[in-house]
């Protein structure tokens, strides 16, 4: 193991950020979100979550790929997606962590987005255990580590004082050698405080209001559990909006659209909600037509559908969407209305 | 002489300014303009419109995004509407909008709203040079511009 | 796309000289969805109009972009042109490349670039063009005139000579209006009543006209050519089949409270009264607030000793419904209220009258039988004051701003009256202005002041103070600059006139619009000075601004030829650019009505089912006869539901992206 | 985890440029476009059922089903009815211009298995001819692998009927294949059978042995089938093709899913059966 | 307010046992403590887990348009600015007032779990009881006492109206008005202040953040168009993603000028935004331009006053002219 004085922190990154694009949690406006780390950025440690997830990173909520150009009957096409440079993704916690594990059998499976490909390629992720969980966070539920995170190349701790650095593959690896003038070798001491600290954090998640939630693949047919007549009322409360969509880490529903650049064509796909009342809108009608439908949608993908298809739910407990919502309505409420416990 | 002394980069910038004018007075007053041989910039581009209570806010801003360093409102003087009440809600409309332009920082200069009669082509041509003098002053307009539009 | 031909003028060397059109064409052929471009001499002429035609079959173009002199000039030309080929007239467009570029640019390659950008507008607007068809819809062959004054009646009498039934509505008991109590006209000093007597008589035996007397407007809905109008007639408690006129009733009436409005209050009348000797309908009415009958359910003398039994009490209020191709607004102008201005003592003191009262009291036929005394005494004045512009040319708000532009003449008619027949009689008037632009006025107030010997003192009159029966008026004389103390024993003023008080909510119900001071406004100050905003309906007289009566007769002429000319037309043809609703989108908050000049959007309550749930929404529907096309509706609306045709929000929006290049 | 340098691997969501080499005015509303690679032949091998996803900068991308036979080696053809932005800009194009095209997308009619050496049923309405077309297309290019073809297809009027020469020229003169004919109301200068689909296969009351194939608007299809049950056709033998809105066309953008199944990748052909497990969201 | 709340209960539970109405639209509990969510009450016997306590933030007026659109008479409870947004709804068509019960609470102040949490005040916490302005923050090792004003979103502390402006009737008694209405534009002072350089990057760093989640939009009573123009791809100016700030821009002006005249000042914009924009502000710059340009006119306070852009005076303020007199020049 090694570690850095954390007020050295910002030392650290300016070293990371010389060989490539370093994203970080920056506060800027009041909110942290992780952002391509600039000298002078103040790395935030602190805030648990991001107000948008770190996916941002690997799968940007816009990414233009496409440049079309035409000349009279004739059309050439560029590519332009995608992620040319390595770079680190520093800070990332272990909930989004394990979101891009679970966004990779997604976008990873054949065919294989190449865009999503190369960011997930080209990026080395450090992760950050969680010090001080809150009470919104129900990660284990789904048996992820908030103190030891996973997924990641290189884990840290935040000690209060130091920053606790483990590397877990041969990318974080390669990332460490780089750093090697600024990372020390922890001591002894240092090896029998990591235990510690992390029993410490395993104790709060103990105590959090949500730390008995079980989260298992429900067991009733698909067809029975998507006529559970408890969608109506757990979705008579939603605006319809796209908070909880664009705040999940597991979220990657995306939208594909033209821009006329006025000289040519830019194709882009940007994050899209089912939440949306337009998301199957076709001209002839739409299969999902009132909030209800759209909401058992998103709540049936995440717990039914993509358990189906890849053997886990699509949740990490992050608990963004049960902060961000505006009604208070999130996946918890309806794991426990939805063919589980009666409350 | 005036025109040697600017800087290059100063030279190198041609404003772009998009007139909305109502069909009864403003365009109108254009047209006498051009009917007087009246000189005006030709960075001034004209839309007519029936009625400048027909300018939505939406066109405004999109001619901000798509490059315009300057958007000009010009409609029959207020009592004067061909469609009788028009121009007094252009005026209310637009008087918000200004003012909430300026709030998020877009100089008040690159937005004009101007009454102009069929009759006023030398106030149609004096408004224009006005528009681009100020704007020129300013510099483009980037605060606004949509940046995958090429121009 | 569409298969769009572009056609570029020169004009001769007009747009020629400073744009390279054979560029501005090539250019254009690049454009998005363009087929076809050429460049010509004159596009109007017939040679290149029937290069329009023939590109259009040859090409089969589905659009035509012609960049030539502006649209107000050549777009009817242009349509037509298209027309006659074969295409919806409303799929041309017209890049002004003439008054808006080669005319006011002098550099050749700046014209020709923004030439080229204002059709590459024009282009991309084209693209979006939806053929349009313009409606049709009937005209009611009838017309109503609202006010039965100078200005109904020669309006009325034109319609009718023209062959249309034409409908008068007056809200007193008679027509006549303002004039009918005037005693001479000026510069002419014509009597009144002899000019204008024959015209009532006229209107009220004219196989074409109905007059609706002690009657008003309710209700007005509809538009050109279609109107729908409800008109209330009062009870008169009387039976105007039965009266024969003879006037004893009113004669008998024990009620003499009652002021009588003829004659500005200068003599009482019965509570049942006819207004005065020549009215028409030349039946009595009776004043239900003044009537002791009425009151207290005693008296009823008048129904006791009518003749014809003519006298009916349990007469009710008739609404009768009519339909009117074309309206005419003739309802004129009221004199201010003077309690603002206690300097001069009207109201304190008797002596001191309005100009339209000293109508009355010169009036042969007047409270005093034409005797020229004064009201307190009942005795021949020696000085009398005249004092212009009371309330008119007014800023402090007490008044009216504007000039009420008759009270110059009138005032000079007064005095010359008076010196004409009391030459001892002195004659002073106050000024700040004398106006009297009119065929022969200048030489009628000259007369006045050379002939007649009044005097004229250019100055205000600051105050008047009553000293035992004298009024001491003090002015200024201006331009001496001296202090001016005149013992009168009668003061006139002058007061400004108004727009009636009931023209505002006229106006609203007739959807037209009314200006500051609530005169109607006109369509256009110089080139439709008798319509108004709202198609169908025409301004006579002074409800429009302050007018004598030549102006007033001759406004009234021409407002009944606009009314017989729309009245001739067998077809009205609807301006195709017009607001349409889509209800799909339309959340009916109705913000489009509120804001609708011409009264064109009214709620409509549909039924759809939403996700299988019948339910019933309302929206807005738009009357396209009524719509005039302005699109302020289409900002109002937030969600884009109610859009302009041939100005739709893609269309401006697409000639922004395109300038924008 | 592949090698996923961009410049090197063509992300699925990248089209290749492929021109317009003809375009067949079908009906008012439909019109068939050749399309072939810049330089001749397929953009990509697809078998019959497939989608390919066309582009037309600056409007945007739409899926369309494949028309043509993957045996017909020259080209691909698409039978495009005007419905919104992208088919409004496909349909004012001229012969000769080059779109985007990217495919092939979702499975196809089990043509070498299933479908192998059995009587076919093909049920069609409207523009839901152009997924059968292929099929059909197909499985007379291998007449010999096949029994006997009954195609029963209907549109609103004679002139919405898509592909007019296969329905009275090229397929009446197939061994062993019949074409029957409907439209919605009768007209003038129709001799042919006038009555909606569901009704008409009824009354033509085919034997039950053989593999239905159906594609129309959702309603026709609904009771098609219905028609079917009641004939006595159990839910294995028919094959439907569906239509959801879609975006990416490869299972990821997340719109066209019914359950856990992507219409785009899983589908767009369904075995009746298969359906009815899955939620009625479609 | 425990006592209130019971009286909330019982009042919902008669109006629903008498058929007095079909459906009772009010709060629910949920995970937490400060965890509320609206629900739809259709039964007497439901109404034992309606709540009302110091997060009953959501406004619930903007749910009823469904349902009286489906003919259902609706009870519903209403805060001062709920009873706002219910007439700005009644103003746009969008609800009748005949299907509706209005049930109006006085609003004390609702208490934002935010600032709990900033103050360091909200671990453990398991419950929260109020009592007047003192919350009792209850955790597993006890109790402790905060004052309540401390902890009230920033928009409850200028609120103008803790009570309703209209009801059927009055479940409690009046709360007073909390500061006077002249620290509502503090903030929009203080930006209109700066230069246009430091107005643009402000607002440039705040729409940064935005994700374009539409929260802001569907959360506002104003904001209840059929079909918003920005997810109508027909409109024109339909975009989903932060593809180029700009269209935050757009978006955010655009948004802000289709509630002018018509926003009640709800806060709701800000409350929901979970980038943390502060939305209001534009909102509160065209109430405060409207205010001072075209007299007094409060959106929500009374449905037939005509909307300050439905309406006009021939002598309303020109700020236009005088740019260019005459053109004698």
């Amino acid at each position: 193991m090694k570690k850095i004085a954390k007020d050295r922190l910002p030392e650290l990154l300016q070293k990371m950020a010389e060989a490539g694009k370093v994203y970080a949690p920056v506060n800027k406006g009041g909110k942290t979100n992780f952002s391509v780390w600039q000298p002078g950025d103040a790395a935030d440690l602190t805030t648990l979550r991001s107000a948008v997830p770190a996916k941002s990173v690997l799968f940007p909520q816009s990414e233009t790929y496409l440049r079309f150009a035409q000349q009279g009957k004739k059309l050439s096409i560029e590519t332009v997606g995608g992620e040319a440079d390595e770079y680190v993704l520093f800070g990332v916690r272990a909930c989004d962590a394990k979101s891009f594990a679970l966004l990779d059998k997604v976008f990873l499976s054949e065919p294989v987005d190449q865009f999503y490909a190369s960011r997930r390629e080209l990026g080395t992720v450090v992760a950050v255990a969680c010090r001080e969980p809150e009470d919104a966070c129900f990660c284990r539920a789904f048996d992820i580590a908030a103190d030891a995170p996973a997924g990641a190349d290189v884990c840290v701790w935040d000690t209060g004082d130091d920053l606790f650095w483990l590397v877990q593959t041969e990318k974080g690896e390669r990332l460490t050698a780089r750093l090697a003038g600024l990372l020390e070798d922890a001591g002894a001491a240092d090896d029998a405080a990591l235990p510690a600290l992390q029993a410490q954090i395993r104790a709060q998640l103990d105590e959090l209001p949500l730390a008995a939630l079980v989260a298992e693949k429900k067991h009733q047919a698909l067809k029975q559990l998507f006529d559970d007549e408890q969608w109506l009322a757990c979705s008579e409360s939603c605006l319809g909006c796209g908070t909880c969509t664009y705040v999940c880490p597991t979220c990657h529903c995306y939208d594909i659209q033209d821009y006329d650049t006025g000289t040519g064509t830019e194709r882009s796909r940007c994050w899209d909600s089912c939440m949306f009342s337009d998301f199957t809108q076709m001209a002839h009608g739409n299969p999902r037509k009132t909030q209800k439908e759209r909401f058992r949608q998103r709540f049936m993908h995440k717990l039914v559908y993509y358990p189906n298809n890849y053997n886990e739910i699509a949740c990490v407990g992050c608990g963004r969407c049960l902060e961000a919502c505006p009604v208070n309505m999130n996946i918890v409420k309806v794991m426990k209305k939805i063919g589980g416990e009666a409350r | 002489m005036l025109l040697e002394e600017k800087t290059s980069q100063e030279q190198a910038f041609e404003p772009l300014i998009v007139a909305f004018c109502c069909n009864w007075c403003s365009y109108a007053g254009a047209d006498l303009a051009g009917t007087s041989r009246l000189q005006y910039p030709a960075n001034v581009k004209i839309i007519k419109v029936p009625c400048s209570c027909r300018v939505n806010p939406n066109f405004v801003l999109r001619a901000f995004q798509k490059g315009a360093d300057g958007v000009v409102i010009a409609g029959c003087h207020p009592g004067d509407c061909h469609y009788s009440t028009g121009n007094y809600f252009t005026r209310r409309r637009f008087t918000l909008l200004m003012n909430m332009l300026d709030f998020i920082g877009i100089e008040k200069e690159r937005f004009t709203v101007d009454w102009i009669s069929a009759a006023e082509g030398s106030k149609f041509a004096a408004v224009m040079n006005g528009v681009l003098e100020k704007v020129h002053k300013l510099g483009p307009n980037r605060k606004m511009r949509d940046k995958r539009w090429k121009r | 796309m569409q298969r769009i031909g572009v056609f570029v003028c020169w004009c001769g060397s007009n747009i020629a000289g400073t744009v390279d059109v054979a560029q501005v064409a090539q250019s254009a052929a690049a454009m998005p969805g363009v087929v076809y471009a050429k460049d010509y001499q004159y596009m109007c002429s017939e040679v290149g109009q029937n290069m329009i035609k023939q590109a259009i079959a040859e090409h089969g173009l589905t659009r035509v972009v012609v960049a030539s002199c502006s649209p107000r000039m050549h777009e009817s030309t242009f349509r037509k042109t298209a027309a006659a080929a074969g295409l919806n007239p409303y799929l041309v467009e017209v890049a002004n490349i003439r008054e808006h570029c080669a005319w006011i640019h002098k550099d050749k390659a700046e014209g020709t670039k923004k030439a080229i950008a204002l059709t590459r507008a024009a282009v991309a607007k084209a693209t979006l063009n939806a053929p349009l068809v313009a409606g049709e819809s009937g005209v009611e062959k009838r017309a109503l005139v609202i006010g039965g004054g100078i200005a109904g009646l020669q309006t009325a009498l034109d319609i009718a000579d023209a062959g249309y039934a034409v409908d008068i509505v007056e809200k007193s008991p008679s027509i006549g209006g303002k004039m009918a109590q005037i005693d001479k006209t000026f510069p002419t000093l014509d009597c009144s009543a002899c000019i204008l007597t024959p015209k009532m008589v006229d209107a009220a035996t004219h196989e074409n006209i109905t007059l609706y007397t002690y009657s008003e407007v309710e209700s007005v809905s509809g538009f050109v050519g279609n109107f729908e109008v409800a008109i209330r007639q009062k009870a008169r408690s009387v039976d105007a089949k039965k009266c024969s006129g003879c006037g004893l009733c009113a004669e008998k009436c024990p009620s003499r409270k009652a002021k009588s409005e003829f004659d500005e209050g200068l003599r009482t009348r019965g509570a049942i009264y006819i207004p005065f000797p020549q009215a028409i309908p030349n039946v009595p009415v009776i004043d239900r607030d003044e009537c002791t009958y009425f009151k207290t359910g005693k008296c009823g003398l008048c129904s006791k000793i009518c003749p014809a039994s003519a006298v009916s009490f349990e007469q009710a209020d008739e609404v009768i419904t009519q339909r009117y191709g074309a309206i005419v607004v003739a309802t004129g102008f009221d004199m201010i209220e003077l309690d603002k201005f206690g300097e001069y003592q009207y109201g304190q003191h008797p002596d001191v009258i309005t100009s339209l009262e000293f109508e009355r009291l010169t009036n042969a036929a007047g409270p005093t039988g034409g005797k020229f005394v004064r009201p307190s005494d009942h005795k021949k004045p020696k000085k009398v004051v005249f004092v212009q512009c009371v309330g008119s040319r007014d800023t402090s708000g007490r008044g009216k701003p504007y000039c009420s532009k008759i009270c110059c003449m009138y005032t000079a008619k007064h005095a010359m009256l008076i010196r004409d027949k009391y030459p001892d009689v002195e004659a002073s008037v106050f000024y700040i202005d004398v106006r009297t632009p009119g065929k022969n006025f200048d030489e009628f107030q000259r007369r006045a002041v050379e002939e007649y010997g009044v005097q004229y003192i250019k100055g205000m009159v600051g105050k008047i103070f009553p000293e035992q029966d004298k009024l001491m008026v003090h002015g200024v004389d201006a331009l001496s600059g001296e202090t001016v103390v005149i013992d009168a024993d009668l003061v006139v003023l002058a007061s400004a006139t108004k727009a009636k008080d009931d023209a505002e909510a006229l106006g609203r119900m007739l959807s037209i619009s009314t200006d500051t001071h609530d005169f109607f406004t006109e369509a256009h100050p110089k080139l439709r000075p008798v319509e108004s905003h709202t198609a169908g309906i025409f301004l006579a007289g002074a409800c429009q601004g302050p007018k004598d009566i030549p102006e007033t007769v001759s406004q009234a002429g021409a407002a009944a030829a606009k009314a017989i000319g729309l009245l001739s037309k067998k077809k009205l043809v609807t301006n195709p650019c017009v607001t349409t609703v889509n209800e799909a989108l339309c959340s009916g908050c109705l913000a489009c009505e509120k804001i609708c000049p011409y009264g064109a959007i009214a709620a409509k309550t549909i039924e759809l089912t939403n996700n299988g749930v019948k339910e019933t929404r309302v929206v807005a529907a738009v009357n396209e006869a009524l719509c005039q096309g302005c699109g302020g509706c289409t900002v109002a609306c937030r969600a884009g539901a109610i859009d302009l045709k041939g100005f739709t929000n893609r269309q401006i929006m697409a000639e922004v992206d395109a300038i924008c290049f | 985890m592949s090698c996923s340098c961009s410049t090197h691997k063509r992300d699925p969501l990248v089209p290749q440029v492929a021109v317009i080499d003809a375009m067949r005015v079908d009906t008012p509303d439909v019109t068939t476009f050749r399309v072939k690679k810049p330089a001749g032949g397929q953009a990509f091998s697809f078998m019959p059922g497939q989608c390919a996803m066309l582009s037309v900068p600056p409007v945007g991308e739409a899926i369309f089903s494949i028309t043509s036979s993957p045996t017909e080696k020259e080209y691909m053809e698409f039978s495009i009815k005007r419905c919104g932005a992208v088919t409004d800009h496909l349909h004012a194009l001229e012969a000769g211009t080059e779109i985007g095209i990217r495919g092939p997308y979702g499975n196809a009619f089990p043509v070498e298995t299933a479908l192998k050496g059995q009587d076919l049923l093909f049920i069609a309405g409207g523009i839901g001819l152009a997924p059968l077309r292929s099929v059909i297309n197909y499985v007379l290019a291998n007449r010999d692998q096949y029994g006997k073809v009954d195609i029963v297809y209907g549109a609103r009027s004679a002139s919405d009927l898509v592909h007019r020469q296969d329905l009275f020229e090229t397929w009446p003169a197939a061994p062993a294949t019949q074409v029957h004919l409907t439209i919605d109301r009768a007209e003038e200068n129709w001799a042919g059978h006038v009555g909606f689909v569901p009704q008409f296969v009824k009354e033509l009351g085919f034997s039950l042995d053989k593999t239905v194939l159906v594609c129309g608007p959702p309603i026709m299809i609904k009771f098609v089938l219905q028609g079917l049950e009641e004939i006595g056709f159990r839910r294995d033998q028919v094959y439907t093709t569906l239509e959801l809105k879609m975006k990416c066309g490869v299972g990821k953008c997340g719109r066209c899913n019914i359950g856990d199944k992507y219409v785009c990748k899983d589908g767009p052909v369904f075995r009746c059966d298969e359906l009815e497990a899955l939620p009625d969201e479609y | 307010m425990e006592k209130i709340a019971a009286a909330v209960r019982e009042r919902a539970k008669r109006a629903l046992a008498t058929g007095e109405v079909d459906r009772v639209f009010a709060w629910k509990r949920g995970e937490f403590w400060y965890d509320v969510t609206p629900a739809v009450f259709e039964t007497a016997d439901e109404t034992d887990e309606l709540l009302w306590d110091s997060f009953c933030v959501a406004n619930l007026s903007k749910y009823l348009t469904g349902a009286v659109r489906q003919g259902f008479k609706v009870g519903v409870f209403v805060k001062g600015c709920d009873a706002l947004a219910f007439n700005q709804l009644l103003q746009d068509n969008r609800i009748s007032r005949e299907n509706v019960r209005l049930f109006g609470l006085p609003c004390p102040g609702m208490v934002d779990p935010e600032k709990l949490k900033k103050a360091k005040r909200y671990r453990g916490v398991r419950a929260v009881a109020r009592a007047g302005d003192v919350l009792a923050l209850q955790g597993k090792h006890g109790e402790q006492q905060v004052e309540a004003p401390a902890y009230l979103y920033d928009k409850c502390l200028v609120c103008r109206h803790p009570n309703p402006v209209v009801y059927d009737e009055l479940l409690a008694e009046p709360q007073p008005v909390r500061t006077p209405d002249s620290d509502r534009f503090a903030l929009v002072n203080e930006l209109e202040a700066m230069s246009a350089e430091e107005k643009f990057l402000f607002w440039q760093e705040q729409f940064d953040k935005c994700i374009r989640c539409n929260a802001c939009r569907n959360i506002c009573p104003a904001c209840s168009c059929e079909k918003c123009i920005f997810d109508n791809g027909e409109s024109g100016v339909a975009a989903k993603a932060n593809a180029d700030s700009c269209e935050e821009q757009f978006f955010h002006l655009i948004r802000a000028y289709h509630v002018a005249g018509r926003c009640v000042d709800c806060g709701e914009c800000s409350r929901v935004c979970p980038a943390g924009i502060p939305l209001h502000l534009l909102n509160r710059k065209i109430i405060k331009d409207i205010q001072a340009i075209y007299g007094d006119y409060e959106a929500g306070l009374d449905p037939n006053v005509p909307a300050p852009l439905a309406t006009y005076r021939l002598d309303d303020a020109d700020p236009f002219d005088g740019h260019q007199k005459g053109g004698k020049k």
